[in-house]
C-alpha cells in the first residue's frame, strides 16, 4: 500500500488548485501523537466536514491549519504555493480565519471588542468606537443572536451568545478558508440555522469551509465532502452525496 | 602566608559605609594582607551567617559594622571560640569578647552637638523638626540622645518624620514637615539620607533663610549647604579613618600585640570655619 | 397561548455604575481623606501644601501610569526602584562628566527603555514569570548603580534648566506636576482610545486569544516594560533634579508604592481589567495620606502602621460597597 | 476498507520527564551550583559550612514551604518578613519581661497563626486581592514592631534552651535544619498526599470550580494565610534565638528571598501548579549562592549583581530546557 | 391571570411530591432581569428538559438549582422542606449533582483527582490514590470514553474528553436530582449515546433529571416533559408523549 493510501488517502480533487492541501502533517505533544501524518485537501466554495470520534485529533488539525500549531513534519500548502506558518498571524493574512472551539475570547474586553479583536478601525490614531458599534449590530443581526449591550463586557455572556460572537469574527472579514471547531455546539435552534445558511452564503462565494462538528445531520445539510479521523489518522474520505448517515457513523466510531 | 580579613557591612547605599570600606582596603592594601567585604543589605540574620561563614572558612579577623547590635553578639562569641579576633566599627556592641570598639560614640557626640545647636540659638525660641530614619539603630540613638539634651531647653523638638534612610522618601517627608510647620526653625537629620533630604527640602521650599538645617554625615551638597549659610553645623565622622583602624587593629592582634579596648576615632562639628578641610573628600 | 414577554431593558445608570465600581469607589475614598485632612489641619487645603504633595508625588504617579499598562497584561515590574536608582546615578554621573542635562535626559530615556525591553525580552521572548525576572531585575540593576556610584552621593552642578524640571514652576504649578498629569492623560487617551490599548487589554485579558487573532502578543508584552523603563527614566530625573544629586540609595520601596496606588485605582493584578484614571486617583489617595499625616503630627512610628490601615479600610470599601453589584430595586 | 491504527502507546519515561520538568530543573542547577562552589573553593564542601548553610536556610525554607501552599491558591503573602520581625521582637519582649519561653514559644506561635487568620480572612471572606492584603499587612506588622521595639533591638538572656533551639544541634546536625526538614517533608506528604493539600491545588486551579464541587473554598485560602502566618513564628522564634536578641529590622527584604525560592523551585504564581520538593531545592540553590559567594570573596559591589544574573540564568533554564517539552523521536 | 399562571404555569405533578420546586425564582444581574420569576418542578424518575433560546436563562436557573446562584428572590423546596442554599455545598449534601455548561474542572489536576474532586477517597489520613484509579476506571467505562492516561492533567485533553469527565462525576455519587447543562454538546456519536442510556439509567433508579440541550431529537428519546423559557421566564410546559418537535421549535422561539 502506498504511503498517501495509509494515510487515509484522498478523492481526486476537481481541477481547480486546492485553496490548502496538507499533506503528511504530523504533531506529538510530549510522547502523545496527536497527528500521525495527515493528508487533506479544502476547495474553494466546498464545505468539507472533519469528523471523528473524540480526541481523534480534529481540533489540533485545524489549529494546524490556522497557524496555531506548528507541525513536526509535513507540509502545508496554500493556493498552489508551499508555505511555513510561524504563527496565526500567518495563517490570518492568507485570509485563513477559525472559529475555535474553546471560542478564544477576551472576556474583559466588550461585545464590539471582541467582535474587531486583531483588526480595530481607526479614525486617525484612534479607534472609532461608533463605526465599529454599528458594524458589529450587522455583523450579529447575521447571526440572528440577540445581545443586549454590544458595550458589555463577553464575560457575563450565555454560552450560546459567546459562541456567535466568535462565529461573527471569523465569518465578518472576508476569509478564503473558514474554519469552524464545533461552531453550534452551544447554540439554539434559530441559530444554528443561521449558521448553516451562513455556510452556504460564504461557500457560493468561493470560500473554502472546514466544519467540524458531531451534529451529523448538519453535515449532510451543508458539506460537500467528508473526512474522518481517527486516532490522530485520516481514515477515510467520502463525497457527502455517495454517502449516508449510517457509514459516516460506522466509520467513525470504526466499526467498534 | 597572606593573612585574610573580613568585614561586615550594613549596606552600601550610604557614602559613610563605603568610606568605611575603603579605608579598610587602603589600609589592608598597605599592610600586604587580604580583605573580604560583605554587604548585608540591612538585614542583621546575614551578618550573622556571614561571619559564621568566614569562621568556616578561617580567617584571621573580622570587623563588624552591627545592625543589630545584640543579635550580632552570638556570631561574636563563635568566632572568639574558633579563636578569631573581632573588632566592632561605629554600632557599640555590649560588652563581649570583641577585642575594640572603633568609632563615634553616637550618644555623646550627639550630646554635644545638641549643645552646639543650643548655641547657634543663644536664648532664642526655636521650633526644630526631625528628619530621622527609625529603621537604623545608630539614628535613634542620635535621635534619642539628642532630644534628652535639648529637654527642658529653648529649642523644642515640635515634629519627627521618617525618611526610612531613603533620600527621596526622607526628602518628601521634609518638605512635608516645613509646610507642616510654616514657623519652623531648625532641622535635624539623624544620617546621610536624611541630611541630604533636608538640605534639598530647605532648598525646594525656599526656606533657606529662615530654617537652619543641622544634622550628620558631609555630601557634596551639604557641604555647598554650608557654604550658602542654611546648613549651620553637620557632624561628620571619620569613616575612612575608622576602616583603617579597624584593619590595624586586628593585624596588631594577630601579631599577639594588645589593642586598646575603645580606638576613638572622633567626630568633628563641620561649619563654616572648618568646612574647607573637608573638600577634598568629596571630590 | 403562553405569554411571551420581553426583559425590561437593562438601566443605563446602573450599568454604568457597575461598569466605574472601582474608579467611582476610590474617587470617594480620595475626596474623603481630602475632606478628613482638611478638617483636621490647617495647611493641607492651602495652594503651597497641595502643590507640593502633586510635585513630590510626580516620580509615582508617571510609574504608576506606565506600570498600569503592565499589570494590565497580568504582568509586574518589581525593579522600577532600581531602575529609577540607576537613571538617577547615571544621570548625575554624566552630567558630573561635563554632559548637558538635555543630552543626558535624552541618554536617558533611551536607558531606561534598553532596560525595560531587556526585561521586557526575557518575559515575552523567553517565556520567564514577570515577577522572577524583574526581581532579579531589581537586585541586578541596584546593584549596578551601586557599582557605578560606589555609594557616593553624586552632585549635579550648574543645571539651572534640569533644576528647573525638578524644581521650578510654569504658571505657578510645579513642572513634575505638569509632567505627571501630561504622562497620565497620555496613559489614559492610549489605553481607551487607540489599538496599541486595546491590545495591551486583550494581551492581559486572554493572551493565547490575542495571539490567535493575530495581534502581535509578544510584542505588545514586551512593549509594556519597555515604556515602563521609560516612565522609570523620566522619573529618575526628577528625582535627581529634585535632590540635586544622584546616588543609588534613591526610591528604594518605590516599587510598593508604585503598585499599591495601581490596585488601590482597581487595576485587577489577574490581568485585563484597570484604569488609569484609577492609578491617577490610587496614587494621589497614598501621597495624600502621607503628607496628612505628617500635617497632622501623627508619631512617625504610627505612621506605617495607620497607612497600611488606611490602605486596606480603602481597597475593603471598594470591595464590599461595589464589588456585589449595583441592583435595580425589585420592580420585576 | 480504511486502514485504522491504534496510537503509539504513551511513553512512561518521556512523560514522567514531562510531568517533573521544573522539579528536574532546579535539581540540576543546584547541583551544578554545588559543583562549581566544591571546586573553586576549598570550604564551601567541609561539613562545617554545609551544616552552617542548613541553619542559616532554616527560617528561609520553613516559610518558603508555608509560601509554596500560598502560591499554589493563585495567592501571595507579602508579610512574611514583617510577620518574622513582629514575632522576633514580641517574642524577645516577652521573655524580658519574665516570661519563659516555652511559653513565649507557645504564644507566639499562636500570635502567628492570628496574624495569618487575620490576613487570610481579608483575602478570602473578603475578597480582597491577597497582594494588597499582604502588603498592608507588611506595612502595618513591621510598623507594629517598630512601635513596640522603639526602634531599639531587645536582648534575650539566660534562656538556654531557647538558644539551644536556634543554635544547638542534635545528633551533630544543627536544630534549626532538623526542624526545617521537618518542615518540609510535613509539607510534601499533605501537598501530595491529603485531601487537604488537594483542596489546594483545586482552589489555585480553579476556584470556582472547588466551590462548586462542595469544597470549603473560602476556609482553604484562609487557612493556607494562617499556615503562613504559623511558619513566621517558627521562623521568628529561631531568628531570636540565633541572635539572642528581637529587633523590628530582623527579616528586612525577607518577603523576597521566600518568593524567588518558591518561584525558582517552579511553582507558579498563577496558582494550581509547584511542589514543595522544588521549592525545598529553591530555597537551597539561594542559600548555597549566597554561602559561596561570600567564600569567594566576590567583592560587595558584584554580590547582587551576580545573584540577580544566576537566579536570571536558572529560571531561563529551566524555562528554556524543559518548558518547550520532552519530543520523542519520531518513529511515528 | 393567576401569578402562576403568568410564570408559565405548571403541569400538575403526578402524586410523587418533587424532589425539587421552585416557585417565582426571580435573579437579577446588574440592571439585567435573568430570571423574571420561574416555577419549575422535578419530579423521581422523571427527565425534565429545561428548553430554551441563547440567554433565555437556563443555565441560570439550573445555577439556582445546584445552590451556586442564590436568587433574590423565590422559594426552593427539596422533597418538601423548604430550604435556603447559601452554596452548592447545600445542594450537594442534598445529593444534587450538576454538570455545568463551562465543565467545571481543575486543569492542573489528573484524571482521577477531578472525577473525585470533592468527595475524595482516604486511607487513614492520606488520599487513596490506588482505589480513587481503580474507580475512574470504571466510571468512565459506563461513558466509553477512552482516556489514554487517567494520571495527566486535564489541561491538554481534547474538549470531548473533558466533557465526559465532568459528566461521570456528577453521574458517579448517587445522586437524588441530576442537572446537566449541554451535556453532550462537544461529544461524539458514540458518546452521546452512552449518555443518553446513562440518563435512562439513573432514571429508572428514581433520580429527577434536569437536561438543558440544544439538541432537541435528543429530548424525545430520553425527557418526559419539556420547560421552555424565554427571555427569563418559563413560558410553556409540555409532556413530551403530548407534543412534538415542531411545537417544541415554535415554543422556544416564541413563533419569531
Ligand atoms: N454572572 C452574570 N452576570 C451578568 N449577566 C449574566 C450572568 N450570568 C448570566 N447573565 C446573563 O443572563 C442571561 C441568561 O444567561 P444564561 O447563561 O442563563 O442563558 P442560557 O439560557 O443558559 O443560554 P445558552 O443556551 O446560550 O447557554 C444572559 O443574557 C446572560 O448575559
Ligand atoms: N496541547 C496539547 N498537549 C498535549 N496533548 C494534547 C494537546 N492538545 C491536544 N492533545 C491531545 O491530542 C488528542 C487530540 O485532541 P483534539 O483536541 O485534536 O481532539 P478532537 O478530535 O478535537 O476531539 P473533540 O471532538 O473531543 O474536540 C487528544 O488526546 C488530546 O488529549
Ligand atoms: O553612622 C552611620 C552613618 O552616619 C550613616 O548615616 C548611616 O548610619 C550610621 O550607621
Ligand atoms: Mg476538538
Ligand atoms: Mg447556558
Amino acid at each position: 500500500m502506498s504511503e498517501t493510501a495509509q494515510r487515509g488517502g484522498a478523492i481526486p480533487p476537481n481541477s481547480a488548485t486546492p485553496l490548502v492541501s496538507l499533506r503528511d502533517i504530523r504533531l506529538t505533544f510530549g510522547s502523545h501523537q496527536a497527528l500521525r501524518g495527515v493528508d487533506l485537501d479544502v476547495m474553494p466554495g466546498e464545505c468539507l466536514a472533519l469528523l471523528g470520534d473524540n480526541a481523534a485529533g480534529k481540533s489540533t488539525l485545524s489549529k494546524v491549519i490556522s497557524g496555531t500549531y506548528i507541525p513536526d513534519s509535513g507540509t502545508i500548502t496554500v493556493q498552489g504555493e508551499e508555505v511555513r506558518f510561524t504563527g496565526p498571524n500567518d495563517a490570518r493574512s492568507r485570509n485563513i480565519e477559525m472559529v475555535f472551539q474553546d471560542l478564544a475570547l477576551c472576556d474583559h474586553i466588550d461585545v464590539v471588542g471582541n467582535l474587531f479583536l486583531g483588526r480595530e478601525l481607526n479614525k486617525g490614531p484612534f479607534l472609532d468606537q461608533k463605526a465599529m458599534l454599528a458594524r458589529a449590530q450587522e455583523m450579529l443581526e447575521a447571526l440572528e443572536i440577540r445581545i443586549p449591550r454590544l458595550t458589555a463586557r463577553v464575560e457575563k455572556l450565555s454560552g450560546g451568545q459567546r459562541q456567535a460572537i466568535a462565529i461573527a469574527r471569523a465569518a465578518s472579514f472576508q476569509p478564503k478558508v473558514l474554519i469552524m471547531d464545533e461552531p453550534t455546539s452551544a447554540l439554539a435552534v434559530a441559530e444554528v440555522e443561521a449558521v448553516l445558511s451562513l455556510i452556504n452564503r460564504v461557500k457560493a462565494k468561493g470560500v473554502g469551509v472546514v466544519l467540524i462538528t458531531h451534529r451529523l445531520q448538519d453535515v449532510f445539510r451543508v458539506c460537500d465532502r467528508a473526512a474522518i479521523m481517527y486516532e490522530g489518522t485520516k481514515v477515510a474520505e467520502r463525497m457527502i452525496a455517495d454517502t449516508n448517515l449510517e457509514e459516516i457513523v460506522n466509520l467513525i466510531t470504526g466499526g467498534h | 602566608q597572606d593573612k585574610t580579613y573580613a568585614l561586615i557591612q550594613i549596606n552600601q547605599q550610604a557614602l559613610f559605609f563605603n568610606q568605611i570600606n575603603e579605608g579598610a582596603q587602603a589600609a589592608a592594601d598597605a599592610a600586604g594582607v587580604k580583605l573580604a567585604i560583605f554587604n548585608a543589605n540591612n538585614d542583621p540574620q546575614a551578618q550573622n551567617s556571614a561571619i559564621e561563614t568566614f569562621i568556616q572558612q578561617k580567617v584571621d579577623g573580622i570587623a563588624v559594622v552591627a545592625i543589630d547590635v545584640n543579635g550580632i553578639m552570638p556570631a561574636v562569641q563563635q568566632a572568639a571560640d574558633a579563636g578569631i579576633p573581632v573588632v566592632a566599627i561605629d554600632a557599640i556592641l555590649p560588652e563581649g569578647p570583641q577585642k575594640a570598639q572603633i568609632g563615634v560614640d553616637n550618644t555623646k557626640t550627639s550630646e554635644d552637638f545638641a549643645k552646639f545647636v543650643l548655641e547657634q540659638h543663644k536664648d532664642q525660641d526655636v521650633k526644630l523638626g526631625e528628619v530621622v530614619a527609625l529603621n537604623s539603630f545608630i539614628q535613634n540613638i542620635r535621635k534619642d540622645a539628642f532630644n534628652a539634651a535639648l529637654k527642658d531647653s529653648k529649642v523644642a523638638v515640635i515634629g519627627e518624620v521618617d525618611g526610612q534612610n531613603v533620600q527621596d522618601v526622607a526628602l518628601g517627608a521634609a518638605e512635608n514637615l516645613l509646610t507642616a510647620n510654616p514657623d519652623l526653625g531648625a532641622i535635624y537629620a539623624t544620617g546621610e539620607p536624611a541630611m541630604v533630604a533636608a538640605v534639598a527640602a530647605a532648598e525646594s521650599q525656599g526656606r533657606q533663610d529662615s530654617v537652619k538645617v543641622y544634622g550628620w554625615d558631609l555630601t557634596t551638597n551639604v557641604i555647598d549647604g554650608i557654604d550658602a549659610g542654611f546648613v549651620g553645623g553637620v557632624v561628620q565622622q571619620d569613616p575612612a579613618g575608622m576602616g583603617k583602624a579597624a584593619i590595624e587593629a586586628l593585624a596588631k592582634i594577630s601579631a599577639g600585640e594588645a589593642v586598646e579596648p575603645v580606638i576613638s576615632v572622633p567626630a568633628t562639628i563641620v561649619t563654616k570655619e572648618n568646612v574647607d578641610q573637608f573638600r577634598d573628600m568629596f571630590k | 397561548m403562553a405569554n411571551y414577554t420581553e426583559r425590561a431593558k437593562q438601566s443605563h445608570a446602573v450599568e454604568w455604575l457597575n461598569d466605574n465600581a472601582q474608579v467611582l469607589s476610590i474617587a470617594l475614598f480620595f475626596i474623603a481623606c481630602m475632606g478628613f485632612f482638611w478638617a483636621l489641619t490647617d495647611t493641607f487645603m492651602t495652594t503651597g501644601n497641595l502643590l507640593n504633595v502633586v510635585r513630590q508625588g510626580a516620580p509615582v504617579l508617571i510609574v504608576a501610569v506606565a506600570m498600569t499598562f503592565v499589570i494590565m497584561t497580568a504582568g509586574i515590574d518589581l525593579a522600577v526602584g532600581s531602575i529609577v536608582a540607576l537613571i538617577n546615578a547615571l544621570a548625575a554621573i554624566l552630567m558630573a562628566n561635563g554632559f548637558d542635562w538635555v543630552t543626558t535626559s535624552v541618554m536617558m530615556l533611551a536607558a531606561g527603555a534598553v532596560v525595560g525591553l531587556a526585561q521586557g525580552w526575557f518575559i515575552s521572548f523567553q517565556g520567564i514569570a514577570a515577577f522572577i525576572v524583574t526581581l532579579a531585575g531589581m537586585s541586578i540593576l541596584r546593584g549596578i548603580a551601586l557599582y557605578i556610584t560606589e555609594g557616593y552621593s553624586i552632585p549635579i552642578k550648574d543645571q539651572a534648566g534640569f533644576f528647573w524640571l525638578g524644581r521650578g514652576t510654569l504658571a505657578g504649578i510645579p513642572v513634575p506636576a505638569i509632567l505627571a498629569v501630561l504622562v497620565a492623560i497620555i496613559g489614559f487617551i492610549i489605553m481607551r482610545n487607540t489599538r496599541y490599548g486595546r491590545q495591551v487589554v486583550a494581551v492581559g485579558s486572554n493572551l493565547e486569544a490575542a495571539r490567535r487573532v493575530g495581534m502581535p502578543a509578544r510584542w505588545i508584552v514586551c512593549s509594556v516594560y519597555m515604556m515602563s523603563g521609560i516612565a522609570c527614566a523620566i522619573a529618575g530625573l526628577l528625582i535627581a533634579a529634585r535632590l540635586g544629586s544622584g546616588s543609588s540609595n534613591a526610591a528604594v520601596g518605590f516599587e510598593m508604592q508604585v503598585i499599591a496606588a495601581v490596585v488601590l485605582g482597581g487595576t485587577s493584578l489577574m490581568g485585563g481589567r484597570g484604569s488609569i484614571l484609577g492609578t491617577a486617583l490610587g496614587a494621589l489617595t497614598i501621597l495624600i495620606i502621607g503628607n496628612g499625616l505628617i500635617l497632622m503630627h501623627v508619631s512617625p512610628f504610627l505612621t506605617q502602621i495607620v497607612t497600611g490601615v488606611i490602605i486596606l479600610l480603602a481597597v475593603w470599601m471598594n470591595t464590599r460597597l461595589f464589588g456585589a453589584g449595583f441592583k435595580l430595586g425589585k420592580k420585576g
